[in-house]
């Protein structure tokens, strides 16, 4: 999976002070007190909350809407779907949260959080107006270029949709409709008030270029929509694998269940594309934690193809 | 191969064939001089592995609730009262683990014996009667083996189990020296300055802990993260909030076997902050850890009459 | 490279020119043999086996301020990054298993496009004599590694011992100038060119030590264990007595896993990151309870998969540079020797 | 590695402008309601502790006295029921072990016991409770502020 470079937070090191990992000599000679500044990639850029969102009825996942503080760093955070941020809160800590905006929605950036831990049980305390450190972006994010042209089957369970939204709505965008095929969306959740983005979800659905599926384990309410589990409403809705991608991002039982689902569709483990979670400290591949086998979920991942993820442990 | 080793390995043999336990813990020759590591034997070529000798410094009472249900364990006087304060506890049953008392000659304390070479590392040591012979490179040095024991076992009062299955004949138990509890300073400055001395050496590895079979907390009050008590960080106030509270919850329930000291790969050793609790559980509620099995431990309940004297009265 | 030949009286001299204008470090022998600040050649050791900790917590701190954070000022200024303290320093008379873990450091902590800043000025700053091993201490396996006595990696100058000595100033010593930055080290000095006799002795007792080593059988093979023997119980057998403290990362010159953590006072703080290690099981717990490595086993091939599969993988070696320290260190006896020769034989 | 955390302003140096910083921990029954009524009384007292209630003294865990500490606090005081009127019956007593370890082990490690206080407080004491916040805030006063174990003072 190739890594754009240029969409890295620092500028990179200068020549004269970088080690070269081939040659195990070339450190530069030693003069006093030289120290250039270089971008120090564990400072977080400071954004403000504008709008947080309520996503959930249990009240476990918020979306937060944040706009950079200096206008300069909206240049230095230009990012992709499928990418995260180490997202903090000073005197919490840090945690790294997938990017739910899109970069065709302008400058804000949008992060639906799950309250789970210290941080982001912190961060559910903020209000408009709050400051949220926002580090990266980090991770490969989606391969674009090898999904152009191709059609997109986007499956997502729960809470687990942020950046798939995000790709949904880039691919959406006015723009970039046309770089892709037919895009079909298959989301659900255990019931409905857990769905994220539910006003959103059903704007798709009157659009006519997409095809929008959002299921349920466990109809309540009001619903109705589609009632049955992620893997059994893909087998149903049998999306075509011809020159398509599906992406899939959910919980470990939905990805199990929905696996195989594709592989009778015919999507061959290189283009059936999954986005991990890890624990996470730096996000930049050096703290040793969120490993599987030699990859770096932070840094070589999040999104890894079934093929790829195929060679490694199964640690994760 | 000597008498008690002889013992041992007949006796976990036994044991194994008559299918009384599954494993027995005992010690085998470790990679360097002076370490004997932890044997788990299931068989009787197992069994054949297990040695003896000045170098059994560990604590085998650590792996009791782990590997197997039925378990003989080889244990000197110090491990069977932490075995007995594990019972206590409900650590594991009675009469799942059977206890094969080591009388103990004492251990050596490999700290010393590095400190006397200035090297951490050496090539060879051997026993010959009370003399320990120490080479290092082209250095080889005679010890007497009293001056390289541990602190511990030189003012152990019960180095033969008191609390055992079986009891190996060890006629070379030695006696114990006169109780020499090591004085602190009297001056407190002085006190501060050697418990902040041990404090910074310490890299926050937590061998100690996990060596230790009466720390076996689920969640380490140094791991709990909300609310955070001790910083992960090892700066000084975060050490020493970590090692007093280490020696606060082995209060009554410590052995002094030792274990912890040995493990630390740099040295700290706050033994005394060990005793000094042990002394005042012994002064102030009359009582020994690991010393019955029938009596209550001093933190598991109170007194009506414990003295008072620290209390602020106005 | 230049190679001439230097009396400790000479090296003492330049050592006394060194810590006038800038920071020496060197090992010292206190209650065991440990790298310290030097104000005079006198306190160094030049005898000694291996220091107790390893180098790369000069350059790797085990607890290290990444920023500072006042939440009273302005928000744009909340956050503050670090004053550096990478004063320019001499690494003085480390061992040549240390000189090479900071060539594997680099490659994780120097590693494009990422850079860890912290890392980067020290190591800028950081010039590293080593001295080279005229004997070997029992846990030493340097060249199963790819290092040796004479190992010149991340060295700026090599010196190695040709003459003992009757008393400790009369050693000579054959002083190899590796890079750029050892050459500078030597302005003003007049090296003499060592002749060829020497530098053919030196290389040949370096040769001879290096064959009085163990190698580790397999441990080319071993690169394959991920493929091959990752469900083997030969790693349940391994690990029966390891009891999952650090010591033996928090002793390792390689292990460099590290977590960030945030302390706060007031309104005042800073985020600060500490030494971690993949031995702990908190290590990969994830904030909902799950957690990818909940055995020991599962941990215990973590770090021998990370230093001898995936970090070669990855990086081109092993990370590990045969410095024993782990064997002394595990509290239980553990020896990674028997460790690697019980995997190779699963692979 | 260590870091400088101490504010060398306000160390070193007894000057007449630093306060000492109390915790006292009260235990509900007793000595927070002495503490009331000595405030209902109006008797006078040193306006620096910070008072923490809890339900009973044996709900004080040694490790919020270290943390206390450790945070910065220069004294710390826990105060409960008098022994034999726990509303839990021997709360009191159970802690009362506790604290004596704690207090012997501070003194041993050669940290400055005066600047822990464990004291009794019953509802009807408010002219004890005064006279023993004079007591505490004298002593620790008289030490100055508090170095060993203290890290977050200010960062």
């Amino acid at each position: 999976m190739t890594m754009d470079n240029k969409n890295h937070l620092h500028a990179p090191v200068p020549q004269d002070t970088r080690a070269s990992t081939a040659s195990v000599s070339s450190m530069p000679s030693l003069s006093p007190r030289e120290q250039k500044p270089i971008s120090n990639p564990y400072l977080p850029l400071q954004t403000r909350v504008e709008t947080i969102r309520v996503e959930t009825d249990d009240r476990m996942l918020r979306t937060f809407i944040v706009r950079f503080i200096r206008p300069d760093d909206v240049e230095r955070f230009r990012y992709r779907p499928g990418q995260f941020a180490e997202v903090s809160l000073l005197g919490r800590g840090e945690a790294p949260i997938g990017i739910a905006s899109s970069p065709t929605e302008g400058d804000a950036l949008a992060f639906t959080i799950h309250r789970a831990g210290i941080v982001t049980t912190a961060i559910h305390q903020l209000r408009p107006g709050d400051l949220l450190g926002v580090r990266g972006p980090l991770g490969n994010g989606f391969p674009i270029e090898r999904l152009e042209g191709c059609n997109l089957v986007i499956i997502g369970g729960g809470f687990a949709f942020t950046t798939l939204r995000s790709l949904a709505v880039y691919a959406m965008a006015p723009h970039h409709r046309g770089r892709f095929g037919r895009i079909t969306i298959l989301y659900g959740a255990r019931r409905p008030g857990l769905l994220l983005y539910r006003s959103e979800l059903r704007e798709w659905q009157e659009r006519s270029d997409i095809e929008v599926f959002v299921t349920v384990d466990a109809a309540e309410g009001e619903w109705s929509g589609r009632v049955g589990f992620v893997p059994a409403v893909t087998k149903d809705v049998a999306p075509g694998s011809d020159n398509a991608f599906a992406l899939v991002c959910g919980p470990p039982m939905m990805i199990k269940y929905t696996l195989p689902i594709l592989s009778d569709l015919g999507f061959p483990p290189e283009r059936i594309l999954l986005s991990l979670e890890m624990r996470m400290k730096c996000g930049i591949g050096i703290c040793g934690r969120c490993n599987i086998g030699p990859k770096y979920v932070c840094r070589d991942g999040p999104v890894f193809s079934l093929a790829e993820l195929k060679k490694l442990p199964p640690e994760y | 191969m000597n008498e008690l080793i002889r013992q041992i390995r007949d006796t976990a043999r036994r044991l194994l064939e008559e299918r009384q336990v599954e494993l027995v813990l005992g010690f085998e020759a470790g990679p360097l001089p002076l370490r004997n590591t932890p044997c788990f034997a299931r068989s009787a070529d197992g069994a054949d592995r297990l040695t003896w000798d000045r170098a059994c410094g560990l604590n085998l009472a650590v792996f009791l609730d782990g590997p197997a249900r039925r378990i003989a364990i080889l244990a000197k006087g110090c491990d069977s009262r932490a075995i007995v304060n594990l019972l206590k506890e409900r650590r594991f049953a009675r009469e799942n683990i059977v206890i094969v008392g080591v009388p103990c000659e004492g251990m050596i304390d490999r700290r010393k014996v590095e400190r006397r070479l200035g090297e951490t590392d050496f090539d060879d040591a051997r026993f010959e009667g009370e003399r320990l012979v120490v080479r290092s490179g082209a250095r080889t040095l005679e010890l007497p083996v009293a001056e390289v024991l541990r602190d511990a076992c030189r003012e152990c009062a019960m180095p033969t189990p008191v609390f055992y299955d079986i009891l190996l004949d060890g006629a070379t138990a030695r006696i114990p020296a006169a109780g020499s509890e090591a004085a602190s300073p009297a001056d407190r400055a002085e006190r501060w300055q050697r418990f902040e001395a041990e404090a910074a050496k310490c890299i926050r590895c937590y061998a100690c802990r996990n060596v230790c079979p009466l720390c076996y907390c689920r969640e380490c009050c140094a791991d709990q993260s909300g609310p955070r008590w001790v910083g992960p960080a090892p700066t000084p106030a975060d050490n020493q909030v970590f090692l007093l509270m280490r020696a606060l919850h082995l209060a009554g329930r410590c052995v002094d076997c030792g274990a912890c000291i040995e493990a630390c790969p740099v040295g700290v050793d706050v033994r005394y902050l060990f005793k000094r609790m042990e002394r005042e559980v012994r002064e102030r509620f009359g009582y020994e850890s690991g010393r019955a099995l029938d009596e209550k431990p001093p933190l598991a309940g109170y007194g009506t009459d414990d003295p008072e004297d620290f209390i602020t009265d106005v | 490279m230049r190679r001439g030949t230097i009396t400790r009286e000479d090296l003492n001299e330049l050592i006394r020119r060194w810590t006038a204008e800038r920071k020496v470090i060197a090992p010292v022998r206190r209650d065991v043999v440990e790298l310290s600040p030097v104000g005079s050649a006198d306190e160094i050791a030049m005898d000694y086996s291996n220091t107790q900790l390893p180098t790369k917590r000069h350059f790797f701190r085990p607890s290290e301020v990444l920023l500072r954070f006042d939440l009273r000022a302005a928000p744009d200024r909340h956050v503050v990054e670090a004053e550096s303290d990478a004063d320019p320093t001499v690494l003085f008379g480390v061992r040549p298993c240390e000189a090479r873990s900071h060539t594997l450091l680099d490659r994780v902590f120097l590693r494009e496009p990422y850079c860890d800043p912290y890392y980067q000025q020290r190591r800028a700053n950081t010039a590293v004599v080593v001295l080279g091993c005229t004997s070997a201490g029992p846990t030493c396996f340097c060249t199963s590694v790819g290092g040796g006595p004479n190992d010149h990696a991340g060295a700026d100058l090599f010196l190695t011992e040709i003459e003992h000595g009757r008393e400790a100033h009369a050693a000579i010593y054959l002083l190899d100038v590796v890079t750029e930055r050892g050459a500078s080290l030597l302005t003003g000095f007049d090296l003499p060119e060592a002749d060829a006799g020497l530098i053919e002795h030196a290389s040949r007792a370096a040769a001879e030590l290096a064959a009085t080593l163990k190698t580790i059988a397999d441990l080319e093979r071993i690169r394959t264990a991920a493929q091959t023997a990752f469900d083997d119980p030969v790693w349940q057998a391994i690990c029966l007595s390891c009891v999952g403290c650090a010591a033996c990362a928090f002793l390792c010159p390689t292990c460099h896993c590290f977590d960030i953590q945030d302390e706060v006072s007031g309104g005042r703080g800073r985020r600060v990151r500490n030494w971690d290690a993949c031995s702990f099981a908190h290590f990969t717990l994830h904030a909902s309870g799950h957690n990818p490595r909940p055995e020991r086993h599962q941990r215990c091939r973590q770090r021998i998969l990370h230093k001898f599969t995936w970090f070669p993988e990855n990086f081109g070696a092993a990370a590990c540079v045969g410095c024993g320290r782990c064997i002394r260190a595990c509290p239980m006896g553990n020896d990674i020797r028997r460790w690697l020769e019980a995997i190779g034989k699963k692979v | 590695m260590t870091h400088s955390v101490q504010d060398p302003t306000s160390k070193n140096q007894k000057s007449s402008a630093w306060q000492p910083r109390i915790l006292a921990f009260l235990c509900n029954w007793c000595s927070y309601a002495g503490a009331d009524l000595a405030g209902v009384s109006r008797l006078q007292y040193p306006p620096n502790v910070r008072v923490i209630r809890v339900p009973c003294s044996a709900r004080v865990d040694p490790l919020f006295i270290l943390s206390a500490f450790r945070r910065g606090a220069d004294g710390v005081l826990v105060s409960g029921c008098h022994p034999g009127d726990c509303h839990y019956l021997a709360g009191n007593l159970a802690a009362r072990r506790r604290f004596a370890l704690l207090k012997a082990l501070l003194d041993e490690a050669g940290f400055e016991i005066d600047r822990l206080h464990f004291s009794w407080v019953s509802a009807a004491e408010g002219g004890r409770f005064a006279e023993l916040i004079h007591k505490v805030t004298e002593k620790v006063r008289a030490l100055g502020p508090a170095q060993p174990l203290a890290k977050e003072r200010r960062l």
